[in-house]
């Protein structure tokens, strides 16, 4: 048993994270860390590109004794957690040095959260998952508390923490369940193990405490009660990035567990998820009706997405996962251009989150104000702009695999959910104009404008996301 | 010059001259001039383009005409398909004519964020032209929808006192009817395997699935319309918006209903359609008669004739539903004649309410002391509106009250009760604005039509006495497509009612 | 040549209306508003140009009509115009055309005829009023839409100008605009017709069901194939040209003011005078009778319709006669009259003496124009008053006016050798000689009619010339006579009314039947065994006298109560107030109506829109569908408490209620 | 009476639900709320265990280890962040940490 | 037999009772030292399932490093314990009812476990023969599990970092030592030699 048999090379944008995560941490250290902030950050996001980089062009295939997989699926969500990190990172740069949080650690901690994050999408054991899972999580709990003299961060930090913490721990006892059940922990010989004939039910429960963890990743409800309070008391820029990369692994890696090992129960994991699915809308929806701050806002809202993408899931197709991917990859976009918007509500150098801030937009930074209506209307998935499409995906799987109530149900909620995405468009374009905003930061305007383009566009060029997902999905199902 | 893809290139231009208007900046002044100016060149180049669909447009076939296909999403067999029959391309023709008008008729009245609004205007008629010529039944879905955002725009930005009530009263109102649609799309998509409309005209749903997708459907449509009791968006939205804002509502947004019921409804549901006719004669014949009366109760100009379009409307939905050549004629006229007539008619309040910035009745009065042309201008679309013989509004009345005589006499008997209410109300208002002493100070210095708005009505006027004199240019267009839709929907009934009685023997 | 009858006044129209606007528009640019701005009396050169084209106009075609009678009805060519295509949609196929058979020429002559000479009389009528243009462009619109109207190949087209003349009405009696009361009368001028289009419009669907067209001469000629079939209208069966030919009349009815749709006949009276000349008596009220004569051939196969025409126009020539008996509004009593002579039209038809009620259109338009445009002299002459209480004892300052007013007053009376004469007499005999229970109401009821309408055209005659001057002195000085241009066409219609019935009898029933046939050439229709007109040469001689007995003794009454014994009319009213009331308040249509039509459609507009629209539909709808989603937000954002055993409360519930799930479905 | 499976299952199941119990059943100290997670791990990690040892699999051990030593690594974030959360507000009361709701 | 099983019985026992004890008692420092009793207790039974190796993991990790830290820190925040909050009942039976229906379900779970030959056949690592527990374990940990193994070391190398960020404070006017700095200090840095003219004086 040699290096070979361990198969790095699938596993070289991980490893090639991991070490420059080591490498960079040397660095700042040894910079100093007033200065090594911005080169460590700039480093970071380097890393990144580098990582998308080999993730594309990677040989993909199985590693470490199976416990590894870099297959299509993988890939494509790596790209998008890793855009999405990226970005991230880019987004806190000026926010951290004004906010008084400049420390070289976080790049390295989204970094090595990151790289949790690529081996959640990869895993093929409960056991890599697990550890990818924490390894992940425990640097979200350190970011999300990264302001430690405020209160609200570090009351984020806690809370998340806490209940992150009782969620690894129903996840894991779900997994001893599934372990002693079937005496295996690995996807593969789960697969081929549980069948809807063979389907123990110790091994059932598990799954349910594995849902259960998993849905409190990526905040499903009743599993999501954390997420307002951390989103908004988290910084900014970590709330932006947890809106997206985190949600995009645990949401991969839900499907991964579910098509995967339990892929041959369908049926008897369907109608859970679909329950979820319609909880998650339909909190999402009415909830955020009331918020005044733009973040918590925007918390609920991806509350409302995640059950989005459940339905897709809940299709428990080829089609419904490629539902889901795309669905993802419009969600990162919109969510991005979205922060950045949020991250550009300055006045007079300080933050501003209440959306009664953003009143008479319109009249005062026009261009801002059309792109933030572009992505409201696209997060209320009104055509032609890209949600939309993730919207229609979705439910296309769910009306092909049956599901026609809960794609009424779900439609129906958008349409809840549509409005306080317009009461957002409302204060920018009907309400008197406030007092306006600092000038925006030109990287925060690249990502507006790329992010709102991207959505225009889609339109008019869905193929290039739309065959990646599908060959993703192919690639789960296609065994 | 045949093989260029007009249609596309109709549809898309507005959006090139929004495209363009993005780049006008500057001083304020000259970006709202220039912004018109553009503006107003688009929409009417685009105008002018769109008459080659006419002049170019064959009688004798109910193909689609002008048909492009391109891959759009080729793994999910959706693609760019656009194309027009006789159904629909008078509605092109009808959105491209009213957008230059619209923009005209915001000349003055829109004096903050010209250019926003020009985009939003542009916008609009490219979703709506769109609308129009999809062959494709999520193309279609995406223009229909995306008519929202600008409307939404529109209302809430340039609007009256409860803008925002209206703006959103409309959009989650049309968009929770649509969405159901939405769901309806993917159910054919999913049985059939296309979203493709002439595959999906063609293809047969079973009587069951045909209920449902047809309750989908009007569920969408019926708000858009609107029909009664869902029309309750309509007063608010007309009256919040702009002059323009409601021309093009009630001039080829409620359009889009019945046109969907003439394609969608119809010929691919066309035993539902017949089972649940009476359900639309019913409700259109409340609408009629209901809105009618509720009209005649308004103290507010742009509401009156917010609600007698819901009345025309039902009209409208009955003769869609006769399943005669009669009907669905008369209620394609009727809609074409009524999104000018209607028009005119908001451009008419429009013209005093730029003057007084008041909408209630009871502040005019007498206003032909000052305004002889304006009185004759209003009687004349006033006249219309009742369904006057020798203008547009009557052919289609008399069409689709045939048709629906035809088709059921109680339906025509109360259907042909607008006849009279509409008289009463229409009149009414009439003379409660234009007639009478001028006794009002305000009133007393109001200025005739100026030449800008001569130019705003003289086309709708020649238009609507040419569709009241020689409606043959239009119905020609009309009618081997209508012929062929009953005939499909007739085959398609009958070989049901056929097998319903094998079945029973 | 012909389709200039029709499109001379609408291009005289057009040029009147145009100069209209034109001048409107300086006017109200120049001036600062004057709210009684009407101080130029003299007619400017732009007047006189409109003035002229219209008179031109129609009197052009009033030439070129009796061209086309003289080789159309007289000549027996008749000949039918196609200009172009209207409307086509399936089979349905609509031209506009011009149809011009004798039934068709009588009318223009009437209809150009009339117009020609209120035309003309307006010139002087209307020299005080400002708006001169105006008026003679809606003048002559007017006669375009009449004449399209008489000249209509189908039905639509017929329908066409059966709404031209209505917008037309509607436009003259709202002439005055700023007198609140005349655009009310307007508006219920055009609402009341519109009832009556309503059933008219039905009809033309039945008829378009039945014969597949709605072309006359396919509908005549397939009317016998027809006259069996059935029909089914609004959940029954009925026979099939029944049902047709009835919802047609109520068409005429609203057209022609006979009861229960008569309201908005005297209210019209609020327009110009000459206007209640032409339109309001002469011929666009008498178009219900035109087009039952037209449609002749397919009314004769309704045989229960033509009862019901009969009953109908029976009870209106009584019920009218007795309003018109105590109006003391000069024009009302002649509208009044008018109503009570269209009824008389009506049975006539009903008995399918369609002849004799064409023959009584026409003479008809003769007399009661010249009444009207004679009470018009008079309301001229005595400074625009109406009231004959405030008249009285002109007759010597007016003597042309009140020549021509006797000689309409002898023709509508029907004294012997006047126009009125020949044809009422003609068809009260008609109706006698319909050997039907229908036929003899309608003839004791036109009997009785022809007794008041001596009265009440007597009683006009006296109140208005005799007796005591009444009107102030003020008013009394200025009574003078009308100038030429109004007396002449006084002078020509005079000239009408004394000998159009004996000029016409015999083409229409008055004399003999073969030659009457032969007039006709088909243009009415009588079925077998309708012969009322036929035996109205032989009834008995009492049934003869009768009209005229009535006559006198309407005449002897009026001689005593307003020459005689002037404090009876008062006395008598006293005796019988609760009648007299009644009487006077026109039966009490006007408030039966206001209270179970009007008012209860404004009460409905209202509630509905507030409770229905409001609270209803809004309540339940979107408002209230959006109040429970607040709610619901409410109650959601309490879950979220910011505690975090709460948080973890509702994880572990949620994992108890998913494994409890789990093991249920398992288990 | 012989000691099966069942018996360390149930054993760690009344673990796991207490270490549930006593998440919400405290109000006072998170500091307990952690142990109580501890408690669960424990539970998870007796599960483990007692099927490795019935199933004869050293898998459950393996993976037992690597739950020891995240569950460490997770007490040291949780205790950090503890720490400046209690620098910052001055109590580590569960019923004080509620700055952010709706 | 009969000593295991009273062992069990034993350890069982007394973990639980602790285990109730530490989520009930009101003085953390008491709930800190029964965990640590809890604990020793879950070492017994995994001594009895034969798991030696994690029995002495769990003592030397939990006993000597997590619980001894949360003492630590129990200590350090100094939290007023007699302070007791109200509604401490209030979810009480809600809470027990949830508490006892996830129990009996586990339970009843567990209950119906089986060896089956279908989960023999895909055991991964069977437990070796002639091989003690220890040496079991590290035949697998550093080969089989590598992966594993190096993202278990992320995982604490984030928790350091963790720790640091969150915690770390370098105070204003602290003197530290600055080693590189200290030896690298020559003479000329130090010292200073001025010549003092005769007779001036500084």
């Amino acid at each position: 048993m040699g290096v070979s048999m361990l198969n790095l090379g699938a596993a070289l944008p991980e490893i090639f994270m991991a070490v420059s995560a080591l490498a960079l941490l040397m660095l700042g250290v040894f910079a100093g860390k007033d200065k090594a902030f911005r080169t460590v950050s700039w480093l970071a996001v380097a890393v990144h590109i580098v990582a998308i980089i080999l993730v594309v062009t990677g040989q993909g295939g199985s590693a470490f004794f199976g416990q590894f997989k870099a297959d299509a699926f993988a890939q494509f969500c790596k790209v998008l957690i890793l855009i999405g990190s990226s970005v991230g990172i880019v987004m806190s740069m000026k926010f951290a040095e004004r906010e008084n949080m400049s420390r070289f650690e976080f790049p390295i901690l989204i970094s090595l959260a990151t790289v949790g994050m690529m081996a959640m999408v990869s895993a093929t054991d409960m056991m890599s998952l697990y550890l990818g899972l924490e390894l992940q999580s425990l640097a979200l709990y350190v970011v999300a508390a990264i302001r430690r003299d405020t209160v609200r961060s570090t009351e984020s930090g806690l809370k998340y923490f806490i209940l992150g913490s009782i969620a690894s721990g129903i996840l894991l006892y779900g997994m001893s369940m599934v372990y002693g059940f079937t005496g295996t922990t690995s996807f593969a010989v789960l697969a081929d193990t549980l069948t809807g004939g063979n389907l123990p039910v110790g091994a059932m429960v598990g799954l349910a405490f594995i849902f259960a963890g998993l849905c409190f990743k990526i905040s499903a409800v009743p599993f999501h009660m954390w997420t307002p309070d951390v989103y908004e008391g988290a910084p900014t820029p970590v709330t932006s990035f947890f809106a997206v990369a985190p949600k995009i692994a645990g949401l991969a890696l839900f499907i991964r567990v579910a098509v995967g090992p339990f892929g041959g129960v369908v049926a008897d994991w369907q109608q859970i998820i679909v329950l979820i699915s319609i909880l998650s809308m339909m909190l999402g929806s009415f909830a955020a009706l009331r918020q005044e701050n733009i973040k918590r806002l925007m918390a609920y809202s991806s509350i409302g997405h995640v059950g989005f993408a459940l339905v897709g899931l809940a299709a428990g197709t080829e089609e419904g996962v490629t539902g889901v991917l795309v669905y993802l990859g419009i969600y990162l976009v919109m969510n991005l251009g979205t922060f950045a918007v949020i991250l550009c509500m300055r006045r007079n150098d300080r933050m501003n989150e209440e959306i009664t801030d953003l009143a008479g937009l319109a009249k005062t930074k026009p261009l801002m104000a059309a792109i933030t209506a572009i992505l409201m209307f696209s997060m209320a998935g009104i055509p032609p702009l890209a949600g939309f499409f993730g919207k229609f995906y979705v439910f296309k799987a769910a009306v092909d695999a049956g599901l026609v109530t809960l794609a009424v149900i779900g439609l129906v909620t958008s349409v809840v959910s549509a409005y306080y995405y317009l009461r957002i468009i409302k204060v920018m374009y009907f309400d008197e104009p406030v007092e306006g905003f600092d000038r925006n930061g030109t990287e925060m305007n690249v990502i507006m404008a790329l992010a709102t383009v991207a959505i225009l566009v889609f339109v008019f060029f869905p193929n290039p996301l739309m065959d990646s997902a599908a060959i993703a999905a192919a690639s789960l199902f296609g065994q | 010059m045949s093989d260029w893809p007009i249609l596309s290139i109709v549809t898309f231009l507005p959006l090139l001259g929004a495209a363009l208007l993005l780049f006008i900046n500057g001083e304020e002044a000259n970006v709202a001039r220039n912004s018109r100016g553009v503006a107003l060149w688009t929409s009417v180049f685009t105008f002018l383009v769109s008459l080659m669909l006419w002049v170019n447009f064959d009688k004798t076939t109910a193909d689609f005409q002008f048909v492009e296909k391109a891959d759009w999403m080729p793994g999910l067999n959706i693609s760019y398909h656009m194309g027009v029959d006789g159904i629909s391309v008078l509605f092109v023709l009808l959105a491209t004519f009213l957008t230059p008008i619209c923009i005209l008729s915001a000349w003055e009245a829109i004096q903050k964020r010209v250019k926003e609004y020009m985009i939003a205007f542009l916008v609009l008629e490219t979703m709506m032209i769109g609308m129009f010529s999809s062959l494709d039944g999520l193309l279609f879905y995406l223009f229909f929808e995306g008519v929202l955002i600008p409307m939404f725009i529109i209302i809430g930005v340039w609007g009256g006192q409860r803008r925002v009530y209206a703006a959103f009263k409309l959009f989650l109102y049309t968009l929770l009817g649509s969405v159901l649609m939405l769901v309806a799309l993917l159910a054919m998509y999913f049985d059939a395997g296309t979203t493709d409309i002439p595959t999906l005209m063609q293809y047969g749903f079973s009587y069951n699935m045909q209920l449902w997708l047809w309750l989908a459907f009007f569920a969408s449509f019926a708000v858009k319309v609107p029909m009664w009791p869902v029309h309750t968006w309509l007063p608010d939205a007309h009256v919040e918006a702009p002059t323009a804002g409601s021309v093009i509502l009630a001039g080829v947004l409620l359009k889009m209903g019945g046109y969907g019921f003439l394609r969608f409804s119809l010929p691919m549901m066309p035993l539902a359609s017949e089972t649940f006719a009476p359900l639309i004669f019913t409700l259109s014949i409340i609408a009629i008669i209901y809105t009618s009366l509720v009209a005649l109760a308004q103290q507010d100009m742009k509401k009156l004739i917010a609600y007698s379009s819901i009345a025309h409307m039902g009209i409208v939905t009955v003769g869609a539903f006769t399943f005669n050549q009669h009907g669905i004629e008369g209620s394609i006229f009727q809609m074409l004649s009524h999104g000018v007539v209607s028009g005119a008619l908001f451009l008419c309040v429009g013209v005093v309410y730029d003057r007084i910035h008041t909408r209630e009745i009871d502040a005019y009065g007498g206003l032909v002391h000052r305004m002889p042309s304006y009185a004759l201008i209003f009687m004349f679309f006033t006249m219309a509106s009742v369904g006057l013989p020798g203008t547009g509004g009557f052919v289609g009345e008399i069409l689709t009250l045939l048709g629906a005589f035809e088709a059921n006499t109680w339906v025509a008997f109360f259907a042909a009760t607008g006849l009279i209410l509409g008289a009463a109300y229409a009149l009414y208002l009439y003379r409660r604005i234009i007639f009478g002493a001028l006794t009002k100070e305000n009133l007393k210095t109001i200025l005739d039509l100026s030449p800008r708005e001569w130019l705003l009505f003289a086309p709708l006027v020649i238009v609507v006495l040419w569709m009241g004199v020689y409606p043959v240019s239009f119905l020609d267009v009309m009618h081997v497509s209508v012929e062929n839709l009953v005939n499909h929907v007739e085959t398609a009934q009958a070989a049901a009612a056929q097998a319903a009685q094998l079945t029973a023997n | 040549m012909y389709p200039l009858i029709v499109f001379l006044p609408l291009i005289a129209a057009i040029i009147a209306g145009t100069i209209t606007l034109v001048g409107a528009m300086s006017t109200a640019k120049d001036a600062p508003h004057d709210s009684h701005g009407h101080h130029h009396h003299g007619a400017s050169s732009a007047d006189r140009v409109a003035q002229l084209v219209t008179v031109c106009g129609v009197v052009v075609a009033f030439i070129i009509s009796v061209f086309a009678f003289v080789d159309v009805a007289l000549g027996g060519n008749p000949v039918t115009i196609q200009l172009f295509t209207w409307i086509t949609s399936g089979n349905f196929d609509v031209s506009w055309a011009l149809r011009l058979d004798t039934l068709t020429c009588v009318m223009l002559i009437v209809v150009t005829g009339v117009s020609s000479m209120v035309h003309i009389y307006s010139i002087g009528y209307m020299s005080h009023d400002p708006d001169k243009p105006r008026f003679m462009a809606y003048l002559s619109l007017f006669t375009f839409a009449m004449l399209m109207l008489i000249t209509a190949d189908n039905l639509i087209q017929l329908f066409f100008g059966w709404e031209g003349v209505g917008l037309a009405s509607y436009l003259l009696i709202g002439f005055w605009y700023s007198k609140p009361s005349a655009s009310a009368a307007a508006i219920k001028a055009f609402l009341v017709n519109r009832v009556g289009d309503f059933g008219f419009a039905l009809g033309i669907f039945a008829v378009y069901v039945l014969f597949d067209s709605v072309q006359f001469d396919v509908i005549f000629g397939n009317a016998e194939e027809v006259a069996g079939t059935k029909l089914m209208f609004l959940g029954h069966q009925f026979e099939a040209l029944e049902v047709t030919c009835f919802l047609l009349f109520i068409g005429a009815m609203g057209k022609s003011a006979q009861l229960g749709l008569h309201t908005w006949l005297p209210d019209a009276m609020e327009g110009p005078t000459p206007v209640s000349a032409l339109i309001h008596a002469a011929t666009m009220v008498t178009a219900g009778v035109f087009m039952v004569a037209r449609l002749s051939p397919i009314f004769e196969y309704a045989e229960t319709t033509l009862m019901i025409v009969t009953i109908v126009g029976a009870s209106t020539a009584f019920f009218a006669a007795t309003i018109g008996c105590v109006q003391n509004d000069i024009k009302r009593v002649i509208a009044y009259s008018t109503c009570s002579q269209l009824g008389y039209m009506f049975f006539a038809c009903g008995v399918s003496a369609y002849s004799a009620g064409v023959f009584h259109l026409m003479t008809h338009g003769f007399f009661k124009a010249l009444l009207f445009l004679g009470a018009g002299s008079v309301i001229h002459a005595m400074s625009d008053e109406q009231d004959m209480r405030k008249m009285g004892g002109i007759w010597k300052m007016v003597p042309l006016t009140f020549a021509v007013m006797m000689i309409g007053t002898f023709a509508i009376t029907g004294v012997p050798g006047l126009a009125g004469f020949y044809s009422k007499d003609l068809i009260i005999e008609s109706a006698y000689a319909a050997h039907t229970g229908v036929g003899l109401y309608a003839f004791w009821a036109g009997v009785l009619a022809a007794l008041m309408t001596s009265f009440y055209s007597w009683r006009l005659i006296f109140m208005t010339f005799f007796g005591a001057p009444r009107a102030d002195e003020r008013t009394m000085a200025h009574v003078h006579e009308s100038p030429a241009v109004m007396t002449a066409p006084l002078l020509f219609l005079a000239v009408g009314a004394i000998f159009a019935g004996w000029f016409a009898k015999d083409w229409f029933g008055g004399g003999n039947y073969e030659e009457m046939l032969n007039f006709w050439n088909g243009a009415i229709f009588m079925a077998e065994g309708h012969m009322a007109l036929e035996h109205s040469h032989h009834v008995p001689g009492w049934v003869k006298l009768a009209p005229f007995v009535a006559m006198i003794s309407g005449f002897a009454l009026a001689v005593i109560m307003y020459k005689l014994v002037p404090s009876l009319p008062r006395t008598l009213a006293n005796t019988f107030n609760g009648l007299y009331r009644f009487v006077l308040n026109k039966w009490y249509f006007d408030e039966l109506y206001d209270k179970i039509f009007v008012k209860p459609a404004f009460a409905l507009g209202y509630g509905l829109w507030k409770s229905g629209d409001g609270a209803i539909i809004d309540g339940c709808g979107p408002d209230g569908v959006a109040a429970a989603c607040r709610n619901i937000a409410r109650r959601v954002s309490a879950i979220q408490s910011g505690f975090v055993y709460h948080y973890a409360f509702a994880m572990l519930i949620g994992i108890a209620a998913l494994v409890s799930y789990t093991i249920w479905k398992m288990g | 009476m012989e000691i099966g499976l069942a018996h360390y299952l149930t054993v760690a199941a009344i673990l796991f639900t207490l270490g549930i119990f006593g998440i919400f059943m405290n109000r006072k100290n998170v500091i307990i709320i952690m142990m109580s997670i501890e408690l669960m791990l424990l539970a998870v990690n007796i599960n483990f265990v007692a099927f490795s040892s019935f199933l004869g699999d050293l898998v459950g051990q393996v993976f037992t280890i690597f739950v020891l030593t995240v569950a460490a690594a997770e007490a040291a974030i949780g205790l950090a962040i503890l720490v400046v959360y209690f620098r910052n507000r001055g109590t580590i009361a569960v019923e004080d940490i509620n700055m952010m709701k709706g | 037999m009969v000593v295991q099983a009273l062992a069990f019985y034993l350890f069982a026992t007394i973990a639980v009772l602790s285990a109730t004890a530490v989520v009930t008692v009101r003085n953390p420092v008491h709930s800190v030292l029964l965990l640590i009793l809890t604990f020793f207790n879950a070492a017994g039974l995994f001594v009895l399932l034969g798991a030696e190796f994690l029995a002495m993991l769990l003592v030397v990790v939990y006993v000597g490093a997590v619980a001894v830290l949360f003492m630590f820190v129990v200590m350090m925040l100094d939290i007023n314990f007699v302070e007791m909050r109200q509604g401490f009942l209030n979810y009480l039976p809600i809470g027990v009812l949830i508490a006892v229906v996830l129990f009996v379900e586990l339970a009843f779970v567990g209950a119906g476990w089986t060896l089956t030959d279908g989960t023999v056949a895909v055991l991964a690592q069977p437990t070796p023969v002639g091989v003690n527990n220890v040496e079991a374990l590290g035949q697998l940990i550093y080969t089989d599990y590598a992966y594993i193994f190096q993202s278990a070391g992320l995982v604490l190398l984030v928790a350091m970092i963790g720790a640091i960020v969150l915690t770390l404070r370098h105070r204003e006017g602290v003197r530290r030592q600055k080693i590189s700095e200290q030896i690298k200090r020559t003479r000329a840095d130090t010292l200073e030699v001025k010549k003092v003219p005769v007779g001036r004086g500084i």
